[in-house]
């Protein structure tokens, strides 16, 4: 219905081959930029921003992470939790050793240890696939909290055993949470996922894509065409692990303020990742974000909705009614639509381009 | 960065369409699963610029001697000498680079990628870029893929798939999957191209498009090749010489003319066709 | 060089130093491993017949246990406990079929494999709210299961054995036993064969797939809940079990997916290997490491033999 | 209107083409000046990239020895590269004959022949081998050049050539020449508007095709004068997509777009037409009225697969438009209302609508060639596409009358255009005079003496009058003119038009020349007539059952009752009211050569097999029938049999009785 694709011409590859070839709908990335930039710091309260935009969002890169590795890769992983911790523990080491260095860098590069931990659990799938490929990244999961837990040089030997985001500041403005500004933690997040967003989907539309994507569908093929399989599979998950190492490290110094393992163990971390990549949409970047946009609301929505009707239950209660709706959520949502969130924005886009005509 | 792509339509184009150059050798190969024996001292040649059929009956050991040639299955014995080189073991992708490009009986697409993916992956060795590169998508690494657009285009022209460009290959009908595929090997722009039963499971039109292609590539893009098929008529039409398999075994080569009075073929192939 | 020696050859010096302690860490990892074969041999029936890969195995088991410790303290004398929560596996069986399995019926497996992990979540919230987040105990004597310990003079030493261990393996024999009479004497056994095979022919037995789906969650169920009676024995009943219970995973990997005598195997392999690894090498790093070396014996199992266990060498074809 | 849309004056230095070129690749170097999807993209060349190519062609063409005054072929899809061959051609002072790319090989043998082309630049293989199998019969063609080189290397290439090859030839030749670029402008400026521009052979439907001689001042002119009356210029863009050898593609996406330096874009393929012109956006469109109608059916037949909410949302939107859209159009007085409405109409319905057809840049549209149905075009009107007719042959380089905007009635073809006169002959046919007027049939003084007098005016063959408002109604062809023995004009085209108008009237055949009144055979429109019969439960097996019944014969009644009053108020037409009519048995065909393969009627072959009928228009008698034998196309014989009812038009109109409602 909003669609006016008529004049929309392409005169080089180049145009043809963007992102987004319809100009209209990059206008709208770009306002909804704009948007997420100028207006939400000022109409989003405290609460927002902590509880749903930031967390929403860096859960985002991490299902955009798993998503490449299996929507695109085709490679099943149950250790995303094993890896996000990789990242916080990582960035952890490294703000406390080099305390000069920027927290924003440390950030970036905590992703790199990530990649290497994903590399070396990601050697089992040249030989297995499938299902047992996702067994054998349980190996991972349990191995890291086993190291998270136990290492006591990773939490630097507090008491607690956990770490604690320290007091660092980017531009002279304290950044981390509990200490900085959360605006201003929101702008930094935002920027860092925009930016690794938009690697990803260059990544995606190249070879390198074109190759993770051939061994998905049909491997052998890919190989008769030229594609070393191992360095491809080996690939997907650096690139994944760095995304879900990056997401844990922004996790912990920009949202949660401090982690222990039970952060990023299978149930807290591996499982909601994966429910976002398949609530959203496999193979799907868009989908990415908006199966970790529903799936960080819905908990907030489910405790939100008994204080609404002024009903009081005890916070146990709710937890417990938390994984039972989600549970039976994820269920339906397989049901009604299994190819998730991102097809049924599809849908409705093919509609209002088709608009009048229904097909 | 300066990436040479050669237009397809346009390079080697001479009458003197095959030369003498060998370009593949099988000689005395045999293949077995378990105690099933595939293929049995098989020998022949492909030269350089001529078509090369393989028929024989069901079960003959087509397939499994084209999974040879390009390394899929490794022989028992014998050996398969590829523009002059012998080799034992060879991986898959290893022959890609070599120039040997391939089409399955049962559609080998990347279901979820459209024609244009599709095809496009078959440039993936000839890509360069590095990661870094791919990331900003800027430099080289956009301009080699304008470049390498480009040439698939003009496959795509080539094969007249313009409209179906943009279409998931999952929902093409079959005849035009097999067109598709046929458009990922040229792509690789091969020296060799294997067909297996590249008309299985077409009708009558589809198959004259498809044999008009297999002759284009063959005379206008220069490409030598080597093709699996069930339909007589197709093999005499388009072929220069026809090897003829019989449960592993070979039983005639020869020009489609001397195959089709061979009298084992008769017996063999035919007499078990006619049936 | 001392931290070679220190990792292999130390713990083997150790070992024949004190056989009995050996031969008590072994029992240990071998009740450990039937339990974890009986988690595993649910998860065998499922996917044999229906190809699913049936992430909430696990949490049965756990949902049986705290279903029967649940029923008794709310009153219900044990043996009726025992029967209802046969129901109940019943109507959990009949339920995953109508609601899950059903609607989902061809779609790819990775999505079916979700739905059992939203199952999975599903069943945990459900337990907890109807059975409370606390740990229970196991009503053992009440079941008329065993609990003493007999110590056995041996190899200079002694060597304990519970008796319920003992139980537990006796009743993991009998089960197995009886599942593969069911299998291969019963004609709904052989209807189940069939269906692992070829859908075609099991429904030309006579039984719908919806039937057979619901046989099989049913028999899974059962197997769950009988694993939960004996896990719920020598410790408490509570969810933190059902990370436990995902060491059943590393068993299929390295047993197979398809095979019963795979998963009998195979959790006797994990069970007793991580045992040894937690008593002889756990201490060196902090102990603790039961909870991965499973999933490493596994693997390295995998890099040497990718087919597993009982699985034939695959030849792909294209 | 912003500046770049006010007219400029006419500019009298440029009155040739290929001048245009010069100017273009001056003042709009940079613009766009064509483009063409292929390979996956809309390649673009600017003006002054056409003006290389242009000469590099020219170059080349001269070295295949083409000089001035020479004839050359142009044969294929529309292409840039065809396209440029013309200016290339005409730079040399040589002339272009396009040629239509489907006729058949012996059609395109004597337009060679009898043009003397020595050259043929064609697109493709095709046209290559039809090329080749009519060697022997026009000996004068040398050398062939094609641009797909598809297919074609094998062939013999001593006489064959490719565009590229030729093209990078002359290239070479202008970069190792420095004085070949003067040389070429040279050519152009010895070239005047006077000379032969192009040679268009028109399509007679009987005997051979006559070759027209337009010269560049023809083309310069009127196009120069549609441009201004249409306020066309260079930031416009059109989609050429009818037969290059068609007079009307000659002038809307060549002549016009070089006079104005608008961008012409070649869709990929005719199968790719219609998404191609959604890329593009076309701002000026010319579209055959059956184009326009196969759309609206197409539009129809999408909605009813849509769910109740939509359709009756669609249905709505589209009352409204039809209420108030061509007011808005015009800009003319519509209460503060409707103007929301159709506001959130454009919003729901117009504007995803010219969306989807690509008309959401179009500032004017055209149609022409027939009567469009007056329904259709206020339809398009109505969403808000400024659909317009105008009149025009190949004689006049194709404007004679065209509507001015504001002043648009779906009866009439418009007012005479921009330095065109009109005047009514005698006998009903209509004369014009313009600068666009040929200057004569190829090797044909008879023919050039029927048609221009030595004044310059043209004999149209079409019979029409200037109405009240100024403006030309087409009748009919002036042969087909007849008169009722009272004396009045009867026009039997201009009648049928008018009845096919009505949904249940599929084909109608009017006679009355000679005789004291019209009468009508009328075929029902199956589709239109069948849902009536489906709502009203009238059971039918057969078309000719339907058509045979007593309320399909009220309701056709009714409908001619309709006409006749429209009719009446006619001063010219008021005697041609049908009295009598019948609905014919069967449905005529072009497979029973009942009608012509572009579905015209063949008036004397109906009047010969249709004899009886005809009569019992006349004697009054209340059943008619027929039967005669007929050989069918595929050699079959049958007989036709029919048996009609033959009935009075009950209500003599001579005065209007009451305003039939809608």
């Amino acid at each position: 219905m909003f669609y006016r694709e008529v004049g929309d011409l392409k005169t080089t590859y180049r145009s043809d081959q963007q992102v987004l070839t319809i100009t209209q709908e990059r206008y709208a990335i770009f306002a909804l930029l704009a948007f997420m930039y100028a207006v939400v710091p000022f109409i989003a309260d405290d609460f927002w921003l902590n509880t749903v935009i930031i967390p929403a969002l860096i859960f985002s890169l991490a299902a955009l992470g798993l998503n490449i590795l299996v929507g695109y890769a085709g490679l099943i992983s149950l250790g995303t939790g094993g890896f996000m911790g990789v990242g916080a523990y990582a960035c952890y080491k490294l703000t406390t050793i080099f305390p000069d260095v920027n927290i924003v860098f440390h950030i970036l590069a905590s992703g790199f240890f990530a990649a290497a931990v994903g590399v070396l659990f990601g050697l089992p799938s040249l030989r297995i696939k499938g299902f047992y490929l996702a067994v054998a990244t349980l190996a991972s999961q349990f191995f890291l909290e086993w190291a998270f837990g136990r290492i006591a040089w990773l939490y630097n030997y507090n008491d607690s055993g956990a770490i604690d985001a320290v007091n660092r500041s980017l531009g002279g403005f304290a950044l981390t949470e509990p200490y900085g500004d959360t605006k201003f933690q929101y702008l930094v997040t935002l920027t860092i996922v925009v930016f690794l967003t938009l690697i990803a989907i260059n990544i995606l539309r190249g070879r390198f894509g074109r190759s993770w994507m051939a061994i998905r569908d049909m491997d052998i093929a890919a190989e008769l065409i030229g594609i070393r399989l191992l360095p491809s599979k080996l690939l997907a998950f650096a690139i994944s692990s760095y995304y879900c190492g990056v997401a844990g490290a922004m996790l912990v110094f920009l949202s949660l303020g401090s982690a222990e393992v039970e952060s990023f163990d299978i149930l807290n971390a591996s499982f909601p990742v994966l429910f976002m990549v398949i609530i959203g949409g496999l193979g799907s970047i868009i989908g990415s974000f908006l199966g970790a946009g529903f799936i960080v609301v819905l908990p907030i929505i489910i405790s939100t909705v008994p204080r609404f009707f002024e009903i009081d239950i005890n916070s146990a209660t709710v937890e417990h009614f938390r994984f039972m709706i989600v549970g039976a959520l994820i269920i339906f949502f397989l049901i009604v639509e299994p190819a998730g969130l991102a097809r049924l924005w599809q849908i409705t886009r093919e509609k209002l381009r088709l608009w009048p005509f229904p097909n | 960065m300066n990436v040479m792509v050669t237009d397809p339509v346009q390079q080697g184009a001479d009458d003197g369409r095959i030369s003498d150059e060998v370009i593949l050798k099988v000689d005395n190969i045999s293949l077995s699963f378990g105690g099933v024996k595939a293929i049995q001292n098989v020998s022949f040649d492909v030269k350089r610029g001529e078509v090369r059929a393989i028929i024989g009956p069901n079960g003959a050991g087509k397939t499994s001697m084209l999974n040879c040639i390009n390394g899929f299955y490794h022989p028992q014995q014998g050996t398969i000498t590829y523009k002059g080189t012998a080799r034992k073991q060879m991986k898959p992708h290893i022959a890609a680079t070599q120039g040997i490009a391939r089409t399955f009986q049962n559609v080998a697409l990347f279901r979820g990628m459209s024609t244009l993916d599709n095809i496009m992956s078959g440039r993936t060795l000839k890509m360069k870029a590095n990661l870094f590169w791919q990331m900003l998508r800027t430099g080289p690494a956009e301009n080699e893929e304008i470049e390498h657009r480009k040439f698939v285009e003009k496959i795509i022209d080539f094969l007249e798939i313009q409209d179906i460009r943009r279409t998931p290959v999952g929902r093409l009908p079959y005849g035009l999957q097999k067109r598709v595929e046929l458009g990922r090997a040229l792509t690789m722009e091969p020296t060799l191209l294997l067909l297996d039963e590249p008309m299985a499971g077409m009708n009558l039109e589809e198959k004259r498009d498809m044999s008009r292609f297999i002759i284009d590539a063959n005379e206008q893009l220069g490409t030598t090749v080597a093709l699996i098929e069930h339909d007589m008529g197709v093999v005499m039409d388009l072929s220069d010489r026809v090897l003829v398999l019989d449960h592993g075994q070979m039983i005639a080569d020869g020009t489609p003319d001397e195959v089709q009075a061979n009298q084992a073929v008769i017996d063999a192939y035919l007499g078990v066709a006619h049936e | 060089m001392e931290l070679l020696h220190q990792i292999f050859i130390g713990p083997f010096i150790e070992m024949a130093g004190a056989p009995d302690l050996l031969v008590q860490v072994v029992w240990e990892g071998f009740v450990s491993g039937i339990l974890y074969a009986l988690i595993a041999l649910g998860f065998v029936l499922i996917f044999k017949a229906s190809g699913i890969f049936n992430f909430a195995q696990g949490i049965m088991v756990v949902f049986g246990a705290l279903s029967l410790v649940g029923l008794h303290e709310l009153g219900v004398p044990a043996w009726l406990a025992v029967i209802l929560c046969i129901g109940i596996m019943f109507v959990l069986a009949v339920t995953v079929e109508r609601v899950v399995l059903r609607p989902l019926v061809n779609q790819p497996e990775i999505i079916l494999f979700m739905a059992t992990i939203g199952l999975n979540t599903f069943l945990i919230g459900f337990g907890e709210t109807v059975f409370g987040g606390e740990p229970k105990t196991m009503i053992t004597a009440e079941l008329g299961l065993p609990t003493g310990v007999t110590d056995v003079q041996m190899l200079g030493g002694m060597v304990s054995f519970q008796h319920i261990d003992i139980a537990a393996a006796v009743i993991a024999a009998l089960m197995v036993a009886t599942l593969a009479i069911f299998f291969n004497k019963s004609k709904i056994g052989r209807a189940l064969r069939a269906v692992a095979d070829d859908h075609q022919a099991a429904m030309s037995v006579g039984i719908t797939l919806q039937q057979i789906w619901v046989i099989v969650w049913f028999a899974a169920g059962i197997v769950a809940l009988v694993t939960g009676i004996m896990w719920g024995a020598r410790s408490d009943v509570s969810f933190a079990l059902e990370i436990v219970a995902l060491k059943a995973l590393p068993v299929l990997i390295l047993g197979g997916f398809t095979s019963i005598p795979g998963a009998i195997i195979g959790g006797l392999i994990i069970g007793i290997s991580e045992k040894l690894a937690e008593f002889y090498w756990g201490p060196m790093v902090g102990g603790s490491i039961e909870s991965w070396v499973p999933f490493f014996v596994a693997l390295i199992f995998l890099w040497f033999r990718p087919q597993g266990l009982f699985g034939e060498k695959i030849i792909e074809r294209i | 209107m912003s500046e770049a849309q006010t007219s400029r004056p006419l500019e009298a230095d440029f009155d040739t083409i290929p001048k245009l070129l010069l100017r273009n690749a001056k003042r709009f170097a940079d613009r766009p000046a064509c483009r063409v999807k292929d390979l996956g993209i809309w390649q673009t060349f600017t003006w002054s990239e056409v003006r290389d190519q242009v000469r590099d062609l020219s170059i080349g063409l001269h070295s295949l020895g083409i000089e001035r005054g020479q004839t050359i072929a142009i044969a294929g899809d529309n292409l840039p590269r065809l396209y440029w061959t013309f200016t290339a051609t005409q730079a040399l002072g040589a002339i272009p004959v396009p040629v239509y790319q489907d006729s058949v090989a012996d059609e395109m043998a004597y337009v060679l022949e009898h043009a003397g082309v020595t050259v043929a630049v064609v697109e493709n293989q095709e046209q290559v081998d039809k090329l080749l199998s009519i060697s022997d019969q026009v000996p004068l063609l040398q050398h062939i050049v094609y641009s797909d080189p598809r297919g074609l290397v094998k062939y013999d290439h001593t006489h064959l050539h490719s565009y590229e090859a030729l093209q990078k030839l002359g290239a070479e030749q202008a970069a190792a020449n420095a004085q070949l670029d003067d040389w070429w402008l040279g050519e152009i400026n010895a070239t005047t508007g006077d000379d032969t521009s192009v040679m268009l052979y028109t399509s007679g439907t009987t005997g051979r095709p006559k070759g027209v001689i337009l010269s560049g001042t023809n083309f310069v002119r009127t196009a120069a004068n549609a441009n201004r009356f249409d306020k066309l210029n260079e930031t416009d863009e059109i989609i050429a997509y009818l037969p290059m050898a068609w007079v009307g593609d000659h002038i809307f996406s060549y002549a016009q777009a070089f006079e104005a330096g608008f961008c012409v874009a070649c869709p990929e393929s005719p199968s790719t037409a219609v998404s191609d012109r959604r890329e593009i956006g076309p701002t000026f469109f010319f579209a055959p009225p059956r184009l326009f109608e196969a759309q609206l059916t197409d539009i129809q037949v999408r909605m009813q697969d849509a769910g109740w909410f939509k359709r009756m949302m669609f249905d709505n939107c589209l009352k409204i438009a039809k209420r108030c859209g061509e007011k808005i159009l015009e800009g003319r007085f519509v209460n503060p209302y409707d103007r929301l409405m159709y506001f959130f109409g454009n919003i729901l319905v117009y504007g995803p609508l010219r969306n989807q057809l690509g008309f959401s840049r179009l500032r004017v549209g055209y149609t022409a060639g027939e009567a469009i149905g007056p329904e259709i075009f206020s339809f398009y009107r109505s969403l808000g596409i400024n659909l317009k007719q105008l009149y025009g042959q190949t004689e006049a380089s194709v404007y004679v009358t065209m509507q001015p905007d504001g002043e648009i009635y779906p009866d009439t073809v418009g007012k005479p255009a921009p330095e065109v006169e009109i005047e009514i002959a005698d006998n009903g046919e209509v004369m014009f005079r313009s600068p666009g007027v040929f200057k004569e049939y190829y090797k044909n003084p008879e023919g050039t003496a029927e048609t221009k007098t030595p004044d310059g005016w043209v004999h149209s063959g079409d019979a029409g009058f200037i109405d009240g408002r100024g403006h030309l109604v087409i009748i009919d062809r002036a042969k087909d003119v007849g008169k009722l023995n009272d004396g009045s004009v009867f026009a039997p085209k201009y009648i049928e038009n008018k009845l096919k108008f009505y949904p249940e009237i599929g084909e109608a055949v009017v006679v009355g020349d000679g005789r004291d009144y019209a009468g009508a055979m009328i075929n029902i429109d199956m589709n239109s007539v069948s849902s009536w019969a489906e709502r009203n439960n009238v059971i039918y097996a057969s078309y000719q059952e339907l058509a045979d019944h007593p309320e399909v014969y009220e309701m056709i009644r009714r409908r001619i009752v309709e006409m006749n009053v429209d009719l009446a108020k006619e001063d010219r037409m008021k005697g041609s009211q049908i009295k009598r009519f019948l609905v014919l048995h069967k449905e005529l065909d072009a497979d029973d050569g009942e009608l012509t393969r572009t579905l015209k009627i063949r008036r004397a072959f109906v009047a010969d097999r249709y004899g009886p009928f005809i009569e019992s228009l006349y004697d009054g008698s209340a059943r008619a029938q027929i039967s005669t034998e007929m050989t069918f196309e595929d050699g079959r014989k049958g007989i036709i049999e029919g048996d009609v009812r033959v009935e009075d038009v009950s209500a003599p109109a001579n005065v209007p009785v009451q305003e039939a409602a809608e």
